[in-house]
C-alpha cells in the first residue's frame, strides 16, 4: 500500500504505460503534469524520461483529437490531455462523429485505442466557460468508454484500463480530487471497467454518487451516521459500461435512491440510473428517487452564487432526510 | 508524356482508371434498379487524380478518405465486389453493410477511416502521418476535396504537419473549377495560398491529365520520405456534369470507348466535358497518339474491365442483407 | 384551415418572420428551402423576396453559428440552417459555451435571440454520420431552449415563437416528417413554449412520444385501439422548456408510463421524462416505466441493421402489449 | 509623433493607459489580499496597443474581446469601479458578479459577449460585423491574442469576412515576440501570411508605441467604414513577465511615474522589460521629451488616476457578494 495523490495516481499509471509500451503518446503533456500539486522533481524526472514522447500541442482541439483518432488506428495509443473539459467542446465532431463511430462503422476492422483526458467540474470561479462537466453528453454517444474516479487508487488503475483498453475512452479527473489522498495498491494494479465500487455499506438509502461526490456522500455519511443512518455509497467509476446490477442490487436491498452528481441534471447520468432503477426495480422503491445535481444554469463566477448550486455533502445530507422524512 | 511509367505501367494505369469509372457505372446502374437506397457522391471525372496517385502508394502507406471515396477504394485496389455490395449495404460488403458508401474503409489496403463530414477526415492524416513518422516507414495522404478548406480544421491539420514537420501529402480535388455547382468559398486568391502561409510546398497540376498527376505526386511522395515535410497538391478539375446528384444518374452517358478515337461522335449537352475534361478518354486518347497502345489493346481493357465489373456486380447482389443482430456489434472491440 | 406539409409549414413561419422583420436572416437558406419535397415555384419565389437576406455561407459551421451569436447580441434575428444535425457538432463550442452562456454570464445584459435549425433522426441509409439526434445533448446544456415539432402547425407555430424568442433556441426537424401532411390554422399564429399537447387522448398508458415518434405512437394507437387498449400520445413539443405537470398529469391518470423517443436511450429525454416521473409521481406507477429508443449503437448503413434499432409503431405496439401483459 | 493627435487628446491617451495600469495593479493587490478568487489574465504591457486603438471607437462600434480584457474594458471608458467589483465577485459588478474576469461585458459601451475560450470570440466578431453592416453603422473589432490564431475557428472568420467583406477590425495583440512564454504555435513565417493568404490587407505595428498604433488603426479604422473590407494589424509585444501568472504578482513592480525621467534608477531582474517594454512609460518619456506634457503634469494625471482607483476599489469593496437567488437568474430572458 502507498499512500499518494490523485494526481500522483494518475500519473503512476501514465508513467507505467510509457514506461512499458513504446505506441503510448502524451498530447497536452504541459497542464497534465505541470501545476497540478506534484512535487517538482517528479514533474522533471517525468519530462526527463518520456520527453520525447510527451508533446505540447498548438491550440486546436478539433485537430488534435483528430490526430489521435487517426494515429491510434494506425497502432499509437495517444493519451490526450484537452485541460479544462470544455475545451473538447472545441473537438465534438471529431470524437463524436469520428472517435466513437471508428470501430463500428467499419465492423470492427479499425480500433481506436485512446484516452482523451479532461479536467471537469466545479473548480471555484471558473464560472461557466470553465466549470463544465460534459460527462452526460459523452454517455450519450456512443462508442465512447467514460470513466470517473474518486480516489487515488481508481485513477490510477482505471487509467491503466483506459491506455490498455482498445476502445476510445473519456476520462474525466474533478479538479477538486486532484490533491486528494488515499490508499493505493502497490506496483502496477489495473481496475476493470463497468464493476461499481461500494465505497460504504449501509442499509437505508443507496447514494449513487460519481467523481467528487463520492468524497461529498462519505462525508455526508459520516454525518448521517450519528444520527444513525446508514446509507450505502455505491460508486459506479465508469458510466459506460456501467455496472447497473450493482446500482439495482443496493436498491433492492436499500429501497431508496440519491443519486448526486455534480453535474447539471437534466438529460444526465443521474437521469439515467434513476431511469435503470424505475426500469428494473420499481418494485424495490419505497421512496421517490432523488437526484442531488445543479439544476439547469450555466454556473455564474461569484462564491456565493457558486455554493448555492454546487451539490456537497450538506445538500446531500439534507436530501436524505428528506427522504426519511426526518 | 511521363518518363517515369514503363508502357504496361501506363496501360495498367488506364485499366485502373476505367475500372474506377465502371465501377461508378454499375453503381448507377443498381441505383437506377433500386438495390439500394441510391445516395451516392460518384467519382467520375476524377480518375485522372486518384488513379495515378494512389497506385503508387506502399503497404505502408495510409489514406483518408471523404464522401467521395469509391474511386479512391479501387485506386488502392479494393476488391469492387466487396466496394459495391458495401454500397449496397450487404453482409459480403467491406465493412459488413456498416458504412455504407460513405464509410467504406478497407485496412489491408491502406485506409484509416472514412468521413462523410466535409473536413472529418483530413485531421485523421495528420494522425496517421504522426504514427508513421514514428513507427519509421511510410507516408499519410490526405484525400479531400475543395470544400473541405471551408473548415477550420483543414487549416489546424495543415499548421500541425507543418509546425511538426509530419510526412504527410495533402491532395486536394478541386473541382470547383468550371460548372454550375461550386462547393468551396474561399477568400483566398489561389486556393494553395492557404497552406503556402503556413510554410507548406505546393503544387497546382492538372486533374485531367493522369500523367500530370501521376509525375507530380511521385515527386512529392518522394521528396516527403525523404524529409518529412507536408506538401499539398491542389488538383484542378472541371466539376462532372453529374457530381451534383445525390440520386446518381449518368448525365454524361456510359463511357465508350470508341469515342477516344471517334471524336465526332462526341455529341449532346455535356460534349464539352467528353472532348475536353474525361481524364479517361483523355488519356487513352494520348497513348492512342503517342503509339503506347492500339484500338484493340483499348478495347481487351476495357473487356477486362467490364467482366471484372459484372463478376463484382454479381458477388454483390448474390450477397445478403446482414442479419439484425449484428446491429449491435462491433459498438466495442 | 390549410392543409399543408411540415415543410411548408415551416417555410411559412420563416417567410412570415422575413416579411414582418427586417432583422431577420437565414444562414444556410439552400438546403432549408431547396429540396425538401416544396413546389418549386414556391421555392423560387421565397429565394426572389427575400434574397438579400438569405445567405448560404461557406461549410464552416463553427464561424456561423458564432457568427449568429454575434449578429444576434447586435441587434439581428438570425435563422441558421446547418442541414444534417450532425454539422452542428462543429460549432458544439459556439452554441454551448457561447450562445447558451451569453444571456447569464452578462446577467442579462445581453440577448442571443436566434434559432438554429437542424435536419435529425434516422433518415434511411444515412448511416452513423447523418442519423445523428442531438436533443438529448442540447437539452443538458442550460440556456438553450429546444423545440422537437412533429406536426405542420406545430411546425409553423413553434417556429413562429421560436423566431420571437429572445433567447437561443435549437430547432430539430426529423427528416422523415418534412413531408408530413396536417392542417394548420390560417394566417399567422404561434404556439407557445412550454405546452405540451395531448396528441390523443387515452386512459391505458400514458406515451410520451417526441418528434417522428408522435406520428409512430399514433399508429401505435389505432393498433391498440383495435385491442380495446387506449393510449394516451402527449407531446411535449418542447423539452426546454418542458411541461412536466402535463406529463405527470397524464400518468396519474395512466398509471403506465411508456416514452418514446428515436434518439439514443442513455442520458438521454426519455431517462428525463421517467426520472421526473418517478420522483414527482412514483405513487401513481402501476408497472415500471419504459423507453422505446435506440441502443447505444451507431446507426448502421445497410436497411435491415437501421431498421433492427429503430423505434417506430410496431415497437411501440409491443411494448404496451408487454406493460399490460397482453 | 502622430499629427492626428492634439496636445489634449495625447494627454487624454495617456491618462487612459494609465488607468489600465493602475487598474490591474489594484487586481493584483485586492487578489494579494484574498478580496476574491484571484485567477486573473492581466493586460499590463498591452496598454498601447488597446488604449490607443480603443478610444477611437464610435457609439456604434461593437468589440469583442477575450480573457485578457480587462484593459479593453477600461480603455473603452467602462467603469473601472464596476469592473473592479465583477473581478471581485459582487453584485455591484458588470455583471452582477455572474461572469467575472474573463466574462465582463459592457453593452453600453459596446462589447458583445466575451469569452475565456481561446477562439471563444472572434467568430462573434463576424456577427458584430455583419449586424453593423446590415445595420448601415458601425465596425465590428475583434481583439485577440496570437494563441487564437491556433484554433481553425480564427480562420473560418477571417475567410468569412473576406468573403463577404464585412467590417470587422482584427486586432492581433501578439505577445509571442520575446520572453520564455510563448502562446502560438503557427507555422507561418509571419502571423499576417495568414490573414493575407485570405486577401485581406495587414499592418505589422510596434505594440508598445501607442501613436504608432493610434495612427495604424486610424487609418484601418477610416478604410473599413468606407469600404467595408476587413483588415488585420498585428500588434507586436514583448510579452510583460507577470503575464504567465494565474493569480498575478506584480513581478515588475508598481508602475512608478519618476523612471520616466529617471531611467537610471531602472534596475532589478526585469529592467529590460521596463526600459524598453512598458509603453507606459515609453508613451510618456515621448511626451515629455517632446515637451507635450510636463514631470508636474504626468504626476498630476497619475495623481487623478490613483484617486479614480482609490475609489473604484472602495466601490467594489463595499459592494456584497450577490445574493444565492441571483443564481438561477437570467439563464433565459
Ligand atoms: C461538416 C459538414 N458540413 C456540411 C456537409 C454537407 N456537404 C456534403 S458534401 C459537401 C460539399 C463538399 O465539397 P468538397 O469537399 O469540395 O467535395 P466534392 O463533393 O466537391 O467532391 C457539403 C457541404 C457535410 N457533409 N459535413
Ligand atoms: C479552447 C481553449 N483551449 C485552451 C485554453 C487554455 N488557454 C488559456 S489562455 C491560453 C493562451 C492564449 O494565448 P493568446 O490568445 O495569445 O493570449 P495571451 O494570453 O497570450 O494574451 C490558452 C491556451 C482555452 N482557454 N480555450
Ligand atoms: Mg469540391
Ligand atoms: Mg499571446
Amino acid at each position: 500500500m502507498a499512500r499518494k495523490t490523485f494526481a500522483t495516481g494518475m500519473l503512476d499509471a501514465l508513467g507505467y504505460a510509457l514506461q512499458t509500451d513504446p505506441t503510448v503518446a502524451v498530447l497536452g503533456a504541459w497542464s497534465f503534469i505541470r501545476d497540478r500539486g506534484l512535487p517538482i522533481e517528479q514533474e522533471d524526472a517525468f519530462f526527463d524520461r518520456y520527453g520525447d514522447r510527451l508533446i505540447d500541442p498548438p491550440t486546436s482541439e478539433s485537430v488534435i483529437a483528430a490526430m489521435a483518432t487517426g494515429a491510434a488506428v494506425c497502432g499509437m495509443r495517444p493519451f490526450v490531455n484537452f485541460g479544462t473539459s470544455s475545451f473538447a467542446f472545441e473537438a465534438w465532431n471529431q470524437m463524436i462523429n469520428e472517435t466513437g463511430n471508428a470501430h463500428f462503422m467499419s465492423n470492427g476492422q479499425l480500433k481506436a485505442p485512446l484516452v482523451f483526458h479532461m479536467y471537469c467540474g466545479i473548480r471555484g470561479g471558473g464560472a461557466a466557460q470553465h466549470s463544465q462537466s460534459p460527462q452526460s453528453m459523452f454517455a450519450n454517444a456512443p462508442g465512447l468508454e467514460l470513466v470517473l474516479p474518486s480516489t487515488a487508487a481508481d485513477a490510477q488503475g482505471l487509467l491503466r484500463t483506459a491506455i490498455r483498453s482498445d476502445n476510445p475512452t473519456i476520462f474525466l479527473t474533478h479538479t477538486k480530487l486532484l490533491q486528494w489522498m488515499g490508499d493505493t495498491p502497490d506496483g502496477d494494479f489495473s481496475i476493470p471497467f463497468g464493476k461499481a465500487d461500494v465505497k460504504r455499506a449501509g442499509r437505508d438509502v443507496t447514494v449513487v454518487a460519481t467523481s467528487l461526490m463520492v468524497r461529498e456522500s462519505l462525508a455526508a455519511a459520516e454525518i448521517l451516521a450519528k444520527e444513525g443512518i446508514e446509507i450505502e455509497v455505491v460508486d459506479p467509476r465508469t458510466i459506460v459500461p456501467l455496472d447497473s446490477a450493482a446500482i439495482c442490487a443496493s436498491v433492492e436491498k436499500t429501497g431508496r435512491l440519491l443519486v448526486a452528481e455534480e453535474a447539471v441534471a437534466t438529460c444526465s447520468i443521474a437521469s439515467e440510473i434513476i431511469t435503470i432503477v424505475a426500469e428494473q426495480s420499481l418494485h424495490a422503491l419505497k421512496a421517490p428517487p432523488v437526484r442531488v445535481a445543479r439544476p439547469s444554469a450555466p454556473l455564474a463566477y461569484a462564491p456565493t452564487l457558486e455554493k448555492a448550486v454546487t451539490p456537497d455533502a450538506d445538500k446531500i445530507v439534507a436530501a436524505v432526510r428528506r427522504m426519511l422524512n426526518k | 508524356m511521363s518518363a517515369s511509367l514503363t508502357g504496361g505501367e501506363r496501360l495498367a494505369l488506364l485499366e485502373r482508371m476505367l475500372l474506377m469509372r465502371r465501377f461508378e457505372e454499375e453503381v448507377i446502374s443498381a441505383a437506377a434498379a433500386h438495390k439500394y437506397i441510391g445516395r451516392n457522391h460518384l467519382y467520375i471525372g476524377h480518375e485522372g487524380v486518384g488513379g495515378p496517385a494512389l497506385v503508387q502508394l506502399g503497404a505502408r502507406d495510409v489514406t483518408h478518405s471523404t464522401h467521395r471515396n469509391h474511386g479512391h477504394m479501387i485506386a488502392r485496389g479494393v476488391d469492387p465486389g466487396k466496394a459495391l455490395a458495401e454500397i449496397m449495404g450487404r453482409a459480403g460488403g467491406l465493412c459488413g453493410g456498416k458504412g455504407g458508401t460513405w464509410h467504406m474503409t478497407d485496412p489491408t489496403r491502406g485506409f484509416g477511416s472514412t468521413s462523410a463530414m466535409v473536413g472529418g477526415s483530413i485531421g485523421m492524416s495528420v494522425g496517421a502521418g504522426f504514427a508513421r513518422k514514428q513507427q519509421g516507414e511510410g507516408v499519410s495522404v490526405a484525400l479531400f476535396g475543395d470544400g473541405v478548406l471551408d473548415e477550420g480544421i483543414s487549416y489546424e491539420a495543415l499548421n500541425y504537419c507543418s509546425k511538426f514537420s509530419l510526412p504527410v501529402l495533402f491532395l486536394c480535388e478541386n473541382n470547383s473549377q468550371e460548372g454550375a455547382h461550386i462547393t468551396s468559398m474561399l477568400a483566398a486568391k489561389r486556393l494553395t495560398d492557404v497552406p503556402a502561409s503556413l510554410d507548406i510546398e505546393t503544387h497546382v497540376v492538372d486533374g485531367a491529365d493522369a500523367e500530370a498527376v501521376h509525375g507530380c505526386v511521385r515527386a512529392a511522395l518522394a521528396k516527403i520520405r525523404a524529409n518529412s515535410r507536408p506538401i499539398f497538391i491542389e488538383a484542378q478539375l472541371a466539376r462532372w456534369p453529374g457530381s451534383h446528384q445525390m440520386r446518381p444518374e449518368h448525365t454524361t452517358g456510359v463511357t465508350d470507348m470508341s469515342l477516344v478515337w471517334d471524336e465526332a461522335r462526341i455529341t449532346g449537352e455535356h460534349a464539352d466535358w467528353v472532348r475536353h475534361h474525361d481524364p479517361i478518354r483523355l488519356y487513352a486518347a494520348k497513348l492512342l497518339a503517342a503509339g503506347a497502345a492500339s484500338k484493340d489493346e483499348l478495347l481487351a481493357i476495357d473487356a477486362r474491365v467490364k467482366n471484372q465489373m459484372a463478376a463484382a456486380r454479381a458477388y454483390a447482389e448474390a450477397s445478403p442483407f446482414p442479419d439484425a443482430s449484428a446491429a449491435l456489434e462491433n459498438v466495442f472491440a
